[in-house]
């Protein structure tokens, strides 16, 4: 038996990479998230499809149930077909799902865009078309509903936390954010921190045994994305104590956005996934038919944290309705929304 | 009380019976032309490639766990032993290098030996015992990892199953079906498999037959974990890195295969082959319909009825007396 | 004669490769009791199957009261009040006697689904009063002695006089081969009972009892009827050879065939055993020697068997095989030291149904078709072919299903289980004949001859006294799970079953 | 599969109608835990806690009341996540909600309810019909079930405005929550369901011996099929009961209420095998698994460790009830 890399014969990919551009219409677009069965990432793909039809195509759209291995089976299936001028906006399902997929992008020769989860040492400049990274600052953002949180609570008092799945970076980095935000502010203490795994279910029952546990101590929650600060507002309105405790949340989902405009939510942090479904496709489809030119793409872009903002009462209403815009798509505007390279 | 069996039992012919042993791979063979029908594209070399190398941490999953499933009991850790496994090998890798795949599939064997020690020297059913498995076993591997993906940088010991054998034959897929024969083989030659199906079928007459009821129950967990551990090594393989909730989701699919491969549930009759056929029509409704471009939503309605379609295809009615 | 109460003329029922009815004709008069005799797998539980439904005949006719009917399914039987009692005992051990008893035919039991426990306990009473049974209607069944249960199972037999106008037929096939004999006697008495306002069809295996209780005979053989007879001066002996076709042995227990047991170290001994259900056991059992343990009910031999099998724990004794002291935690442990365990419950403990007659062979003894670690499928082959000649087992090939064959030739591959590894010294039966018809009785008590000539120690758990006394050399009486009392039984001068009942109670 | 059967022989132990010795293993349990986390947290043992874990425990009561029949007959059911989150979309679109101009009130939860009640049937129509066992044909079903769910989903969430089934999860009677009620309510009916209905009694006699009903000329296959609809039912209120709770309905509403509902059944004393336990035994397995849950946060142990500490003594507290049972022939599965 004659075992070689999987590279030349396997991976087949005769493309692209730089040598000769694609005609928009052969470009092929794949959109990848988790399910289209939460808010968020149903308005990933509805984004993705914005951006499709305005350069007249149509997103292939795959989800894999939250399922590592069937995110890397479908990429792999992907990759298996035609790659030439294949362009895939990926949401990784955790840190570790990163890897397989750049590096069978890599042979293939597709470019990729990858969102959210990465391990810090693998980078988009040391590979040809993985294109870019896009995430959000979570230490910022977890920082930034900290201290809105502290401000709502008047600086002192107990708070309890509701964290994400424990083992995804953007879970760890809102809660460091977190750590640094009570470290500014000494009189806010952490009462009980609990895993309730980014789900709005989870996320009540365990805010009311936390609640029965430490009573009236509990001046605010911080929860590690608006799902579950939803469901910690449900607890608190079972708990007869709505409006009584001060919420903060991070994503800026309709829910989350209405209820800061309503007060019942302190604060929450806008993550735009309409714009995130489109603008991967954008840049691998810019690249793909060389209007973009891999080698122009600044360092500082390769991977970056996107703009985002504090959403509060006071400017909530601009946030009620996410809606893609075009023009955020058009090749010149891909990196308006750069806050920052990653660090 | 003992009573009789009124369920008369089905009048198959010898040659209705033999041809129900390639009810899975007819199973397999139909949905293959279905979704080449859907999409032509579908069926290419590079296409079932692909194929072959995302099945095979599952076949290797599943070969282990049917010989619980054949002794009439089930396994419900393997697939948090196998993100265990990920875990533990992502970490040993660095330090002791090549040997630390057969430590990680060792560990994993004893883990499988003591739940199946658990089960038969406290008489909990294995439903239970594996229950509680999969959460302490997803906590150890939450712990050890520290909640987090362990990078592998250096894979070089692990990344031969990564490559493929004449350029499209995944070395991964390979290795799996060699080892759904070797233990095929093992059951064939060896009085194994006797005990296997006769603690399946009717394990009271097993042990009264003086057939080593615990021992082979204990070896069928150790074997089940071994494969587990196993399937962890290719994932690490494949993932450059590995993860405490890595192959968690494996698990309702490593089940269905078994299932589908018409393996009965209730222990006696089905074999390591049949798994390997369910596993290949699970991988290829998991990846396949989102391929040939089915929506999300009808994704899951047909895989959810083609499952049960291919479940009543495959199993022999008359080999089972109740089903429940 | 009136007309009678079930007629059947030419019925036939092929199976796949088997006619398990070959033009059967039977008539139950009004008020009779008719024994059904025949060999195992004469066809005896197929026609009986297809009087009240469950089997659907190819071809013949069934007349019940004269008038010709087709039996679809078992409510359609007890409509026309016909009912049975299965061969084996057939009561859902998880529901009380009262629901098993209306099970089916809830009648104002059950009001749109709804159950009216008050009438279902008055309903069940009533039935149980028929037949003069004292037991709690809301007991759950599992909780009731086995002869309790078969007064359940007349009990609900006895519903179908309500859902027909006309006397019933009562169908009991092999209501007997799980009961002791004072059980029978009751059962009897029953039966008796019934003949004042029913027909009844009764199936047994033990000759003496169908022409006791029964008022005339009919013969099956292959199929087939083959004659009847009335059972006024009629002798066991007539009644085989009509069975058979051929005249049988006289010797049933093949007594001269017994080897004389020379007294040197014994094979067997124990001292002191005691577990949850027995106390203090001592017994000894020679080389050669064949040791019937008798008791009813609840004397624990049953368990002490099990525990020299390593299948019950003890809780104190000692058990030595040819002087050498041996642990028996398991029944690996067990089967290691070469002893052998025929279990009573064949089809839940004595094998393996759906798996070959040479796999089930050859399940205890593993290295007999091994080499090395490896089976070889000639050596098997040849081994068990070899054991299905000389224990003339009725099978089609050593592949097929030990399940598909009848009662005698699976208890004659379970005891093959045990010879094929050649090193047994000592065997444990557990009513080994159970359900068995004379022929593969016979068969079975020379193989027992046949062992013991070779040296092995037997002990048996006979099907009856008459069983214990001509095939025990010595017998062990035990109650309330002690030794009551010893009695030699050696050939010429064995006891009567009345010297055994005596000591037993 | 997954079966602890014993070997059928003359009845050794012969056991009374009424309570016995192996019956009151797992209450003992719930006290016992109960009392350890008592001792061990002050908050644990305070009123509102109680109220607490009792109110948590709805759903999960509810959910398992279905899935007991279901077991008691020897099959499983994994449907409980599909057909939850079905109901779960089917209701919150069907109330007044955000997403259309709907207000069906009482009507549209009880849609919600006989819609799981048809996936229920669907179950059992494959066992029945195309022979697939339970363990597979709900897993199916439950995958059909999603799939639903996520059409009717379409990408918004679904948010209630009802006010009555808001209110649900937010009033309160004698101090627990309507939706405590609605479960009490539930196990009451299961629990009559199970003692005085044929369908429950049947479900108990196809556990214990199903082919002596066929023997005695009992239509099975109706009765299957009526249970797995029974259990189905149960689903859809839980999917009702968790969209009360969440004031949305989630695709997600059923996620992990079908092991979490087999282990609290397994845990009260119902036996996978069928033919034992019940609804009551459910009902207090389900307090057992609560108190754990409960306990375990309010001692402070670590997230990352609670579901393993769970998950041991879940097999610590049924190997102890199992102990009593104990023989050396026995056959576990
Ligand atoms: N369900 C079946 N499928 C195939 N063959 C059967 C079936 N039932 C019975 N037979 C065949 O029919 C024949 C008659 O069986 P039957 O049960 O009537 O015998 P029987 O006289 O009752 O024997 P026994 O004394 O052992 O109870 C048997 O030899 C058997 O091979
Ligand atoms: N699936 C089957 N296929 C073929 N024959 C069968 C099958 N099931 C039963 N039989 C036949 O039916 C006959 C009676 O079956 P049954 O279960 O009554 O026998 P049994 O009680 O084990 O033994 P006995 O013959 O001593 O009564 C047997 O002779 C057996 O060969
Ligand atoms: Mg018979
Ligand atoms: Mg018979």
């Amino acid at each position: 038996a004659v075992l070689t890399g999987c590279s030349e014969e396997s991976g087949g990919g005769t493309a692209a990479a730089g040598s000769e551009s694609c005609e928009s219409s052969e470009v092929r677009l794949v959109g990848q998230v988790r399910n289209e069965s939460n808010p968020y990432e149903a308005s990933w793909l509805a984004g993705g499809d914005v951006f499709a039809q305005s350069v007249g195509l149509k997103q292939e759209r795959l989800t894999y149930d939250g399922d590592s291995t069937k995110q890397q089976e479908q990429i792999s299936q992907i990759l298996a077909g035609n790659t030439k001028c294949l362009v895939m906006n990926v949401l990784p399902n955790g840190d570790s799902d990163t890897a397989p997929i750049v590096k069978g992008a890599d042979q293939a020769g597709a470019y990729l865009v990858t969102q959210w989860n990465k391990p810090a040492d693998l980078k988009p400049a040391d590979h040809k078309t993985w294109l870019s990274h896009i995430t959000y600052n979570g230490i910022e953002s977890g920082q930034q509903i900290g201290d809105a949180l502290s401000t709502a609570i008047g600086g002192n008092g107990g708070i309890i936390a509701l964290q994400g799945v424990l083992d995804t970076a953007a879970a760890k980095d809102r809660f460091a954010g977190l750590e640094a935000s009570l470290a500014k502010n000494p009189g806010v203490k952490l009462l009980d921190q609990q895993a309730a795994n980014f789900s709005r279910a989870e996320a009540l029952t365990v805010t009311k045994t936390l609640l029965t546990k430490h009573g009236d101590n509990v001046k605010g929650i911080w929860a590690a994305n608006d799902d579950m600060a939803l469901g910690a507002l449900e607890a608190l309105q079972q708990a007869g104590r709505s409006g009584k405790v001060a919420v903060v949340g991070i994503d800026a989902v309709p829910d989350a956005v209405s209820a800061v405009q309503k007060g019942d939510m302190t604060a929450t942090v806008s993550s735009d996934g309409t714009w995130q479904g489109g603008i991967g496709l954008a840049i691998g489809y810019c690249v793909a038919t060389g209007k973009l030119k891999v080698a122009d793409i600044a360092a500082g872009n390769r991977a970056f944290f996107a703009r985002q903002f504090l959403v509060t009462k006071d400017n909530a209403a601009e946030f009620a309705q996410p809606k893609a815009n075009p023009a955020d798509f058009e090749c010149g505007n891909v990196f308006n929304r750069v806050a920052g390279p990653l660090t | 009380m003992s009573t009789p069996a009124a369920t008369r039992p089905a009048t198959v012919s010898l040659r209705a019976g033999r041809f129900t042993g390639f009810m899975p791979l007819i199973a397999l063979v139909t949905l293959m032309a279905a979704l080449t029908a859907v999409d032509p594209d579908f069926l290419t070399q590079r296409s079932l490639t692909a194929a072959l190398r995302t099945a095979a941490p599952l076949i290797v999953l599943a070969a282990g766990a049917t010989l619980v499933v054949l002794c009439g009991g089930i396994d419900l850790s393997i697939a948090a032993l196998a993100s265990l496994s990920t875990v533990l090998l992502a970490l040993w890798l660095p330090d002791l290098g090549g040997p630390a795949t057969p430590a990680v599939i060792l560990i994993a064997a004893a883990i499988g030996a003591v739940q199946g020690a658990a089960h038969v020297l406290l008489r909990i059913p294995s439903f239970i015992v594996t229950l509680g498995g999969m959460s302490i076993l997803s906590a150890i591997a939450l712990v050890v990892s520290g909640a987090g993906t362990v990078r592998v940088v250096d894979d070089s010991t692990v990344s031969w199953l990564d490559l493929y054998i004449g350029g499209f034959l995944p070395t991964s897929a390979a290795v799996a079906i060699l080892l759904v024969a070797l233990i095929a083989l093992v059951l064939k030659v060896t009085p194994l498999q006797s005990w296997v199906s006769a603690t399946g079928y009717t394990e009271s007459a097993a042990r009264l037959a003086g057939t080593p009821v615990d021992l082979v129950k204990i070896g069928v967990f150790c074997l089940s974990g071994a494969c587990a551990g196993f399937a962890a090594v290719m994932l690490v393989s494949r993932q450059f890195s590995g993860g405490p909730t890595m192959a968690d989701n494996l698990l309702l699919p490593a089940v269905a295969a078994i299932v589908v491969g018409g393996t009965a549930i209730t222990g006696g009759h089905g074999s390591v082959w049949r798994s390997l056929a369910g596993a290949l029509v699970v991988t290829l409704l998991r990846v396949g319909l989102p391929i040939v471009g089915v929506p999300s939503a009808y994704e899951q309605i047909l895989y959810g009825a083609i499952i049960v379609v291919a479940v009543a295809l495959t199993l022999d009615g008359s080999k089972v007396s109740t089903i429940k | 004669m009136s007309v009678p109460a079930l007629e059947v003329r030419g019925l036939v029922k092929h199976y796949p490769g088997v006619k398990a009815l070959d033009g059967v004709d039977l008539v139950v008069h009004q008020h009779e009791v008719l024994g059904l005799a025949g060999e195992n797998g004469a066809g005896k539980s197929t026609l009986l199957k297809a009087l009240v439904g469950l089997v659907t005949p190819d071809a013949g006719e069934i007349y019940v009261r004269g008038e010709a009917v087709r039996l679809r399914s078992v409510v359609e039987a007890a409509n026309h009040g016909i009912g049975m009692v299965f061969q084996e005992q057939s009561l859902v051990p998880n529901l009380t006697a009262a629901e098993n008893i209306v099970l089916g035919s809830e009648g104002p039991a059950v009001r749109r689904g709804i159950y009216r426990w008050d009438a279902m306990r008055r309903l069940a009473q009533e039935q149980l009063d028929k037949i003069g049974s004292h037991i709690d209607p809301l007991a759950r069944t599992d909780s009731l002695s086995f002869a309790d249960r078969q007064m359940v199972e007349i009990a609900k037999v006895l519903r179908i006089e309500e859902r027909s106008q006309h006397p019933p037929v009562i169908i009991l096939d092999e209501p007997t081969s799980v009961l002791e004999s004072k059980e029978i006697e009751t059962l009897f008495a029953q039966i008796r009972r019934l003949r004042e306002f029913a027909s009844v069809v009764f199936v047994s295996h033990r000759l003496d009892e169908v022409l006791d209780v029964c008022d005339r005979v009919a013969v099956l053989r292959g199929g087939q009827s083959v004659g009847e007879v009335a059972t006024a001066g009629a002798v066991p002996g007539e009644l085989h050879r009509m069975m058979i076709g051929s005249t049988g042995s006289d010797d049933h227990y093949h007594e001269n065939a017994a080897v004389p047991v020379t007294a040197e170290q014994p094979r067997l001994s124990i001292r002191g055993l005691s577990g949850s259900t027995f106390h203090d056991i001592d017994l000894d059992v020679a080389s050669g020697e064949i040791v019937a343990i008798v008791g009813v009910h609840g004397s624990g031999r049953e368990d002490v068997c099990r525990a020299l099998f390593g299948a019950e724990p003890t809780t104190a004794g000692e058990i030595r095989m040819d002087g050498r002291k041996v642990d028996l935690s398991s029944t690996r442990a067990a089967c290691a030291a070469g002893i052998g365990y025929v279990p009573a419950e064949r089809k839940i403990e004595g094998m393996v149904g759906p798996m070959s007659v040479a796999d089930n062979m050859t399940l205890s003894k593993q290295q007999a078709r091994c080499t090395g670690p490896f089976v070889a499928p000639r050596k098997q082959a040849g081994l068990v072919d070899g054991w299905i000649k000389r224990l003339s087992i009725r099978t089609p090939t050593r592949d097929t299903a030990i399940g598909r064959l009848s009662g005698g030739n699976q208890q004659k591959v379970v005891l093959a289980r045990w010879l094929v590894g050649g090193d047994i010294r000592l065997l444990l039966l557990d009513h080994p004949t159970r359900g068995l018809d004379i022929g593969a009785r016979s068969e079975v008590y020379r193989l027992m001859r046949e062992l013991a000539g070779t040296g092995v120690a037997t002990v048996l758990l006979a099907d009856s006294l008459e069983e214990a006394i001509g095939m025990a050399d010595r017998i062990l009486v035990m109650t309330d799970g002690r030794v009551a009392t010893e009695v030699a039984c050696p050939n010429g001068g064995k006891p009567s079953p009345l010297d055994l009942v005596k000591v037993m109670v | 599969m997954t079966v602890a059967t014993e070997v059928a022989v003359a009845p050794r132990r012969p056991s009374r109608r009424g309570a016995s010795l192996r019956d009151a293993g797992p209450p003992l349990a719930l006290i016992v835990i109960f009392l350890i986390f008592a001792a061990l947290s002050p908050q644990f043992r305070s009123a509102d806690n109680v109220r607490n874990i009792v109110d948590a425990a709805a759903v999960l009561a509810v959910v398992t009341c279905g899935i007991t029949f279901v077991l008691m007959m020897g099959s499983i059911d994994l449907s409980a996540a599909g057909v939850m989150g079905a109901s779960a979309l089917t209701v919150s679109l069907l109330v007044a909600n955000n997403r259309n101009d709907n207000d069906f009130g009482l009507l549209g939860i009880l849609i919600a309810v006989l819609l799981g009640c048809a996936f229920g049937c669907l179950s059992g129509l494959a066992l029945v019909l195309l022979k697939v066992p339970s363990f597979m044909a709900t897993l199916g079903v439950s995958a059909i079930g999603l799939g639903v769910a996520t059409l009717m989903f379409a990408g918004v969430q679904p948010n209630i405005t009802d006010t009555m089934l808001e209110s649900w999860a937010i009033e309160r009677l004698l101090g627990f929550s309507y939706l405590t009620w609605i479960a009490v309510a539930c196990i009451l009916i299961g629990w009559l369901v199970q003692r005085y209905t044929r369908l429950g009694r049947y479900a108990y006699a196809i556990g214990g011996a199903e082919e002596v009903l066929t023997l005695s000329g009992v239509r099975v296959k109706p009765y299957k099929i009526g249970v797995f609809a029974l259990a189905g039912a149960f689903y859809g209120l839980g999917g009702v009961m968790v969209t009360s709770q969440l004031g949305a309905g989630l695709v997600q509403a059923g996620d992990g209420y079908d092991f979490s509902a087999i282990t609290a059944a397994v845990v009260g004393g119902t036996l996978l095998t069928g033919g034992r336990g019940g609804v009551l035994h459910s009902a207090v397995g389900v307090l057992l698994v609560m108190v754990l849950t409960n306990g375990l946060v309010q001692v402070g142990v670590s997230p990352y460790w609670q579901g393993g500490v769970e998950g041991l003594i879940v097999v610590a507290a049924v190997a102890a009830a199992v102990i009593p049972q104990r023989r050396r022939n026995q056959v576990v599965k």
